[in-house]
């Protein structure tokens, strides 16, 4: 009933299957809607956090979302400032995903204040010392930018297109699109590397803090780098997950692995810079402040060694040399695995930086602190991993974000041999579709 | 004339403790509490989420009975002036300038109006010193009462600290420039906390000022972020280059070595003072 | 879902109307109802929502600061004077109204309202205060007028050569006096008397020249004005 | 015109373009945000004139001078009273909490009658007029019946006119059954009486002693009036004056002290008496005073040669050498002093040996009636009020014995023994009894056995300001002002070496329909009519007051007290006075058996000591919200107090950090939070007094445990103090 809207040349699930995802996605935005509502309106008492704990799991879900949706802005650089043609064809589910991402984060962030109604305040009062200020601008340019770079998407609906002013509108949003790109990338940089700041400045903090350029600590430069590194990972990983769920190709294998193939080199470099980093600040700024870095890691299991061995190695150097290696990468199998180590690393380093940092005593009188989140944080961190699904499922369905698609999964003419083909990979798809619904929000989260 | 010249030197706030004299008797907390208004609920016992200005930390010297030993170590806010004057581990990060320090006084501001609770502060102290509201602060029905107007109460969703009672330098200035003055003498401004100890343990006064006890005591090197010269004074994480402005004494040496982290085999000493920028 | 049906149907079913309605037809209506619209919220905006975002009060009574101000030889410190500590004490209470007003003077009606409600039971005044700052504001009178030697006009305008009082303004969102924003809704000003917002405090002490303590703002230190 | 989809979209483009162009969402936003900022629920306090009332603190014994900030008619702060000479300008965190006793929802409103069960908190609220004239036929009733002594009064002192009123009540009713609390100045009124033989009190020149020999006080836990022992102990830290804690637990004094001497508890007596078998055996007495001015030194002697450094060290876990190093350092010091009273000295007056045994040593060194010594200072003598006519009634109602038998008998040497009135041991409980400033129900020991006793009793009247635990279980309430609200006199004594009184002033209006105590026994005087009424024959109270103090009035109403500052006790030289060593009733009291905890030792491993902490107010008065928040999270966590317990016995009784169980004592049993602790001895538990509240607000009420559940009394043998330090205790698996 809704085919005039879907794109030509592909082919979608029934609707009663694609409302069900809906649905489903649909309950558990709804709950963190309910847990959102609670929190603005009884306080972030709501939330497990404590005066040790100010910053938690929502910091630290911002950090990741926005780590993770560095895809966007780096496959957009290499697509539109580095000319490499071939990523025009995973660029706009890049660009999707970022948009998921950073919407969520600034949700998120909108939740997370404890005076939601002054949020403002950080534009107009803003102090330009602060990397959370910086954070707010770049990451609120940024978004901007992704809304210009996903409007020709939605624009290029089919019916949408129909409309001159739109068609023209989205040609020419295409025609300048480089210019969005290079501005986006500019301000990734700044924001993704400001969000590294905001741990790294913290030199009342030992854990965090780190030495680096002027202003800049070098976790600026390392989260700047590894969201690029391992953005394109998520970007992948995510387009991997919808072909399966979908049962179809939707992007060539070329393209994957020429992304993955760059993001195992930026893996590789970030992690011999993160090795650096690390043996600096255990060897020479830790201990200058009187803390052994063993310390930090010494008081119980879940903040123990493991953590950095797991960073460096298992989510580092393994996907690095996994997607680099020629026979690895083109490998599904381990090019998956590869993939699925970097965002688990990625969200790790997020996690330690944010809080770790909270966990660990700076007084030598004072005690470890652990924390685990309320339901309350937990719902409406899952909100925006709900409101990605939806928005995949309406964007796939309706959009045309996979230029390949139709040539991948032709539609033949109907004859009855070809017909219960399709009709079964449809339905094979169509059955995992609803079904990864559910398998979408944890692996997303 | 020579008012116009002392008209703008610079005050540097600050606060010696005593920690042999301290017994931990809690009245600088509670003196804070009832000059700055701070709420308080049916349970206060989690002490992450405790509002305590100033909250006086037991440390003990870890060894078993009858070595054993205790020391009380009262916490107000730390007045940070960081590395260059004014660069607060807190005051750096406030994205909406809630929180300032003054050149003039030398005290860290939080103005409740201007945070919207985004508590960056609160992760970048080392001590502690900063609380967030994370409820409506409720008053028993009449307990209102006793509400100072001198300060203002908070409400929810904000983050609070210690000001050094800030509303009794500009009552004391109000009397001042009533008077045809513009410096305040010694006793004219003191923080609630000082003036309720008593055992006497807390002195308050301007580090800037020769005369002034906190001076005397501390004998601060001003060229190196105020650091002590005294030998029985010392900051709480001196290492870290915060340079706060609350000063500590003791003549125990266990007591002066858990002000600072150091490495295992490590002695305090004078270079321990380093900056790391 | 239905109504992006209903766009479906209208876009599929008539090209040829959209074309024209792009083309001729639409084009001055559509010009026409952005016009209705861009001045209707106009006037909703400048017009219509100050009158409804702020509330009249009226004072329990009316009083003449002129008629007061001949009276006494202090001017407005004899009725708004400073205590000793060097607080002000702002609007005055009844005991220092009383010694004059212990009966009736003239024939006001005003004044028969002052003493029998208010004198004689012993009540004070619930004057609303116009220049009333919020909680979260220090205002030392004392460093302004003895420090700064302002005058109270600079700030409080010709209130004391005033006859009556005008109706109190009070903000229904913020709770606060008309004349903290100002009479004008954009926040323009002439005098500067107009605003009493804290952008009004921070000019006048920028003009001042003196003040430059706070290390984030370069101006005046936040506790400066602040509690 | 068609209005179509477009042109509707035109309108709200245009709509949007005008908007953004008007002040609205602008101001809007700014308001809404400035909305958060004055939300109406968060209290605005008005602004005023601000401006100090100086009065005096009546919340423990200790008298300090304070000053009320008030704004307007509002007072919002208490401050020390700089000039005071008690606490000259400290103030301690209870007296930092005063307003919000006065302004907190535990204060009671009205007189209130019982109309439910007891304790059940169904009230009526009735007039003075009703409430008075219901208690006075009350004990009309009971004196109709011959038996005058069946109405008992229960006071926290009997110092000042108020005790006196209360007292001259009885009299005239003709009741000796008149109540104090218990005190470790009992014990030293006792001890003065034995040694000097006169009726004074004790008081210490704590500034000027260069070496302290303290026996478990709480110096710095709210013993004696604690703001003037803070500012004694910073004088010590200055002048380098030595202080040795003798006590089991490392509390702050003995964490602030110079020397921590962990003892066994219960057996200071026999440390100070080894102590005193050191100096003696070592000639280190000063023999000018001992030659000079005390009687029967050989009696001591003989009654010493037992307690030899060896006998101590067994009893207390020290080295022999460490008693004689500690013996001969006090006896080689210039101006030692040695203290009594364990903890803040107010639950029990103790054992009387130990006392005695304490005050022998400050004999042995002459720092008696000498600066930096112990005083001998004579009671407050202002109220000379004319003895009341005593009618038939009267008179033989007072020959009748006390209910407690204090002052007769074995019972000579103490005046009140309220544990004997209450306790399990009570013999004859009165018909009416009246309760004012203290709270008997919660603070005192065994408090099974009392709550029982307090049930027959077949009518309580409360006096008290706050729906206290006795309060609560009154039949009839008559709430006083509170201290800010009244106007009283407050003679000092809480171990002060110069006299002061203080007096309480009103500083605010009265928030209730409640009455100052002194009106109150006025008023019921006359309500009894008769001989009683006769005997109060004052206007009000204000009068009575005014006449009472006379020449100091003025000096009390201009300063806030009155101070002889240039007291001194009279010197031995001066006097025919001789200070009595050994023989007789002394001889009996230092060879009375210790103090041994009850329970047996298979049953109940632990022994159990309650311990005091100046955040954790016991008396009367129960911790406001302020002091509770204050309470560390090592001593109260959510509801359960935490017991401290040594690591070692927690491993040996398979307990760790935060666990949850029983303690268990011969008396009781309670859920407690496991402590470990270093700063306390294996072997024994420690847990606060003043938690474990029932009545109050819910700030206070239901957390922790109320230690007086778990412990009994001990009688002591030479006087019939409480003398119950601690219980023995086992710990369960809940």
């Amino acid at each position: 009933m809704d085919s005039a809207l879907i794109p030509e040349g592909v082919k979608r699930c029934p609707t009663w299957k694609f409302l069900l995802a809906l649905a489903i996605a649909g309950a558990v935005l709804l709950w963190g809607v309910v847990a959102m509502l609670m929190v603005w309106f009884k306080g972030l008492n709501q939330t497990n956090m404590n005066d040790y704990y100010g910053f938690a799991l929502w910091i630290w879900a911002d950090l990741a979302f926005i780590a993770l949706g560095g895809g966007a802005f780096f496959t957009g650089l290499l697509r539109y400032i580095f000319g490499i043609k071939e990523l025009k064809n995973i660029i706009n589910y890049a660009v999707l995903i970022g948009f998921i991402c950073y919407s969520s984060a600034l949700l998120i962030l909108a939740i997370d204040i404890g005076q939601p109604l002054r949020g403002w305040f950080i534009f107009w009062h803003a102090n330009v010392h602060s990397m959370l200020t910086e954070v707010a601008f770049c990451l609120s340019c940024y978004f901007a930018v992704l809304c210009i770079e996903y409007l020709p998407l939605v624009l290029e609906n089919r019916q949408l297109d129909k409309v001159p002013f739109f068609h023209n509108l989205s040609h020419n949003m295409h025609e300048t699109m480089a210019v969005f790109a290079a501005t986006g990338a500019f301000l990734s940089f700044f924001h993704q590397g400001s969000l590294g700041g905001v741990a790294g400045v913290l030199f009342g903090r030992p854990f965090a803090f780190r030495t680096g350029i002027n202003i800049w600590p070098w976790t600026f430069f390392l989260f700047t780098w590894s969201a690029a590194a391992y953005g394109p990972c998520f970007t992948l990983f995510i387009t991997w997950l919808t072909e399966k769920i979908t049962g179809k190709k939707l992007v060539k294998d070329n393209v994957v692995e020429l992304l993955a193939k760059i993001a195992g080199w930026m893996i590789i470099t970030y992690v011999v810079a993160k090795i650096i980093d690390t043996v600096y600040w255990a060897t020479v700024t830790a201990p200058s402040l009187g803390f052994k870095w063993t310390f930090f890691y010494s008081d119980n299991p879940l903040y123990g060694k493991w953590i950095l061995l797991t960073e460096i190695v298992l989510c580092g150097i393994v996907p690095g040399l996994l997607l680099i290696f020629g026979p690895t990468r083109r490998n599904p199998a381990a090019r998956v695995i590869a993939l699925l180590l970097g965002v688990l690393g990625v969200s790790l380093n997020r996690w330690v930086m944010v809080l770790q940092v909270m966990a660990v005593p700076v007084m030598s009188f004072d005690k470890w602190v652990l924390y685990y989140p309320s339901w309350q944080e937990v719902a409406t961190t899952l909100l925006p991993v709900a409101y990605g699904v939806i928005l995949i499922l309406i964007s796939y369905r309706y959009l045309p974000i996979f230029p390949q698609e139709p040539e991948l999964n032709p539609i033949a003419p109907y004859t009855p041999a070809n017909g219960a083909e399709a009709t079964a990979g449809g339905q094979a798809g169509d059955e995992s579709e609803t079904e990864a619904v559910g398998q979408a929000a944890p692996a997303g989260a | 004339m020579k008012q116009e010249q002392t008209q703008h030197r610079p005050k540097r706030y600050g606060m010696v403790i005593d920690l042999d004299k301290c017994t931990g008797c809690g009245s600088c907390m509670v003196a804070c509490m009832a000059e700055n208004n701070v709420s308080f609920k049916k349970d206060e016992s989690d002490k992450l989420l405790s509002i305590t200005w100033m909250r006086v930390y037991k440390i003990t010297n870890g060894k078993p009975f009858p070595d054993t030993d205790i020391c009380y170590i009262p916490r107000p806010c730390q007045h940070c002036a960081g590395q260059h004057e004014g660069h607060s581990p807190c005051v750096s990060v406030c994205p909406a300038t809630a929180t300032d320090y003054s050149r003039e006084t030398g005290i860290v501001s939080q103005i409740y109006t201007r945070c919207f609770g985004c508590r960056y502060c609160m992760a970048a102290c080392p001590y502690h010193a900063r609380y967030f509201n994370w409820w409506d602060p409720v008053w028993p029905d009449g307990m209102e009462k006793y509400l100072n107007p001198d300060v203002s109460p908070r409400m929810r969703g904000v983050v609070e600290k210690c000001s050094f009672c800030f509303q009794r330098y500009q009552a004391a200035k109000n009397k001042a420039y009533l008077e045809g003055r513009r410096e305040l003498e010694e006793d004219e401004y003191q923080t609630a906390c000082t003036q309720a100890c008593p055992a006497g343990a807390i002195v308050f006064g301007d580090l800037n000022n020769p005369d002034h006890l906190v001076h005397k005591m501390v004998d601060p090197d001003l060229k190196h972020g105020g650091r002590p010269r005294n030998p029985e004074v010392f900051r709480l994480l001196e290492r870290l280059g915060t340079n706060p402005k609350v000063y500590y004494k003791s003549g125990r040496q266990w007591v002066r070595k858990a002000g600072d982290n150091y490495l295992p085999g490590e002695k305090p000493g004078a270079d321990m003072h380093k900056s790391h920028s | 879902m239905s109504s992006q049906e209903d766009k479906v149907k209208t876009l599929s079913e008539t090209p040829a109307d959209c074309q024209a309605g792009q083309g001729s037809g639409g084009g001055p209506f559509i010009v026409l109802f952005f016009i209705i619209g861009f001045v209707a919220s106009l006037v909703v905006g400048w017009v219509i929502f100050p009158k409804v975002l702020y509330s009249q009060k009226s004072q329990p009574f009316d009083f003449n600061h002129r008629l007061h101000l001949e009276q006494v030889d202090d001017g407005c410190q004899s009725c708004h004077f400073f205590r000793e500590d060097g607080s002000f004490a702002g609007v005055p209470k009844l005991e220092q109204c009383i010694d004059c007003h212990e009966d009736v003077q003239g024939e006001s009606e005003d004044e028969a309202v002052f003493v029998e409600q208010y004198v004689a039971k012993e009540r004070e005044v619930p004057w609303l205060i116009y220049s009333r700052q919020p909680n979260c504001v220090f205002f030392p009178h004392a460093a302004h007028i003895f420090g700064a030697k302002l005058e109270c006009r600079t700030c409080h305008g010709d209130t004391g050569t005033s006859e009556s009082l005008k109706p109190y303004e009070e903000n229904r969102i913020t709770g606060y006096s008309r004349d903290i924003w100002g009479r004008n809704i954009a926040g323009f000003k002439s005098n500067t008397w107009d605003r009493m917002k804290m952008d009004d405090c921070a000019q006048c002490h920028e003009t001042a020249g003196i003040h430059d303590s706070s290390v984030q703002t370069g101006r005046d230190a936040c506790f400066v004005c602040h509690k | 015109m068609k209005v179509d989809r477009r042109s509707f979209l035109s309108l709200l483009i245009g709509g949007a373009a005008g908007t953004a162009l008007s002040p609205l969402p602008w101001k809007l936003t700014d308001d809404l945000s400035i909305w958060t900022q004055n939300w109406p629920w968060t209290p605005v306090p008005p602004r005023g004139e601000s401006y100090y009332e100086t009065t005096t603190c009546t919340l423990c014994p200790g008298g300090c001078g304070i000053k009320v900030r008030k704004i307007d008619q509002r007072c919002v702060k208490i401050e020390g009273a700089d000039e005071h000479p008690v606490n000259k300008g400290g103030v301690c965190i209870l007296g930092l909490s005063g307003l919000q006793l006065l302004y907190g929802p535990t204060r009671i409103r009205t007189p209130l009658k019982r109309v439910g069960k007891r304790g059940e908190g169904k009230w009526e609220p009735v007039s003075w007029d009703q409430a008075l004239t219901r208690l006075a036929d009350k004990l009309k009733e009971v004196r109709a019946q011959g038996a005058p002594e069946k109405a008992a009064c229960l006071l926290d002192s009997s110092r000042g006119t108020v005790g006196h009123l209360f007292r001259r009540l009885m009299t005239v009713y003709g009741s000796p059954n008149f109540f104090t609390m218990p005190s470790v100045e009992d014990a030293y009124r006792a001890a003065l009486k034995l040694t000097q033989g006169i009726e004074a009190r004790v008081g210490f020149d704590l500034e000027n002693a260069d070496f302290v020999l303290s026996f478990g006080c709480g110096l710095l836990d709210g013993w004696g009036s604690p703001v003037r022992v803070f500012k004694a102990n910073s004088t010590w830290k200055e002048n380098h004056a030595t202080v040795v804690q003798i006590e089991p637990r490392l509390s702050n004094t003995a964490a602030k002290a110079d020397h921590w001497l962990a003892i066994k508890p219960g057996s200071e007596a026999e440390l100070a008496l080894a102590m005193a078998n050191v100096i003696v055996g070592r000639n280190l007495y000063r023999s000018e005073f001992v030659d000079g001015f005390c009687e029967n030194f050989q009696g001591l002697k003989r009654i010493l040669a037992l307690h030899t450094p060896e006998a101590a060290a067994a009893a207390t876990g020290l080295a022999p050498e460490v008693v004689v190093k500690w013996a001969v350092e006090f006896a080689r010091a210039s101006r030692p002093v040695a203290l009594y009273g364990r903890g803040q000295g107010r639950t029990a007056a103790g054992s009387l040996r130990q006392c005695m045994a304490v005050m022998l040593l400050n004999a042995l060194v002459g720092a008696v009636n000498r600066a930096g010594g112990m005083w001998t200072v004579p009671d407050y003598d202002y109220i000379g009020w004319e003895e009341p006519e005593l009618d038939e009634v009267a008179r033989a109602g007072l020959e009748r014995p006390r209910a407690d038998g204090a002052g007769s008998g074995k019972y000579t040497p103490a005046s009140s023994l309220v544990q004997r009135l209450l306790g399990s041991g009570a013999g004859q409980l009165p018909e009416v009894l009246m309760v004012a400033r203290c709270n008997p129900l919660y603070s005192l020991p065994e408090n099974g056995a009392v709550k029982d006793n307090f049930d027959k009793i077949p009518f309580v009247v409360s006096f008290s300001s706050f729906m206290d635990e006795t309060a609560a279980n009154a039949d009839l309430v008559l709430p006083e002002h509170v201290y800010l609200e009244r106007l009283e006199d407050v003679p000092v004594t809480a171990g002060l070496s110069c006299p002061v009184i203080g007096l309480c002033q009103p500083v605010t209006e009265p928030r209730w329909d409640t009455r100052s105590l002194g009106d109150v026994v006025i008023a019921l005087a006359r309500k009894i009519g008769d001989s009683a009424a006769a005997a109060f024959q004052w206007d009000d109270y204000e009068a009575c007051l005014k006449e009472t103090l006379e020449d100091k009035w003025d000096t009390l109403e201009e300063r806030g007290f009155w101070y002889d500052a240039e007291f001194r006790p009279p010197a031995w030289e001066d006097g025919e006075g001789k200070f009595r060593l050994a023989g007789g009733k002394l001889d009996e009291v230092l060879q009375a058996d210790e103090i041994v905890p009850a329970g047996d030792p298979a049953k109940f491993p632990l022994i159990l000591v309650p311990y005091d902490s100046i955040r954790l107010a016991h008396d009367y008065i129960g911790d406001p919200p302020f002091m509770i928040k204050a309470v560390g999270d090592d001593v109260l966590k959510g509801k359960d107090v935490c017991v401290q317990i040594n690591p070692a016995t927690a491993r040996k009784f398979a307990v760790s950090e935060g666990s949850i169980v029983q303690l268990i004592t011969p008396v009781g049993k309670a859920r407690v939070r496991v402590h470990l602790d270093e700063a306390v001895m294996p072997g024994v538990l420690y847990v606060p007094r003043g938690l474990g509240h029932t009545a109050y607000d819910a700030y206070l009420a239901g957390k922790g445990i109320n230690v007086n559940a778990l412990i009994g009394s001990l009688e002591d043998p030479a006087s019939g103090f409480d003398a119950a330090w601690g219980i023995r205790a086992k710990l369960a698996k809940v």
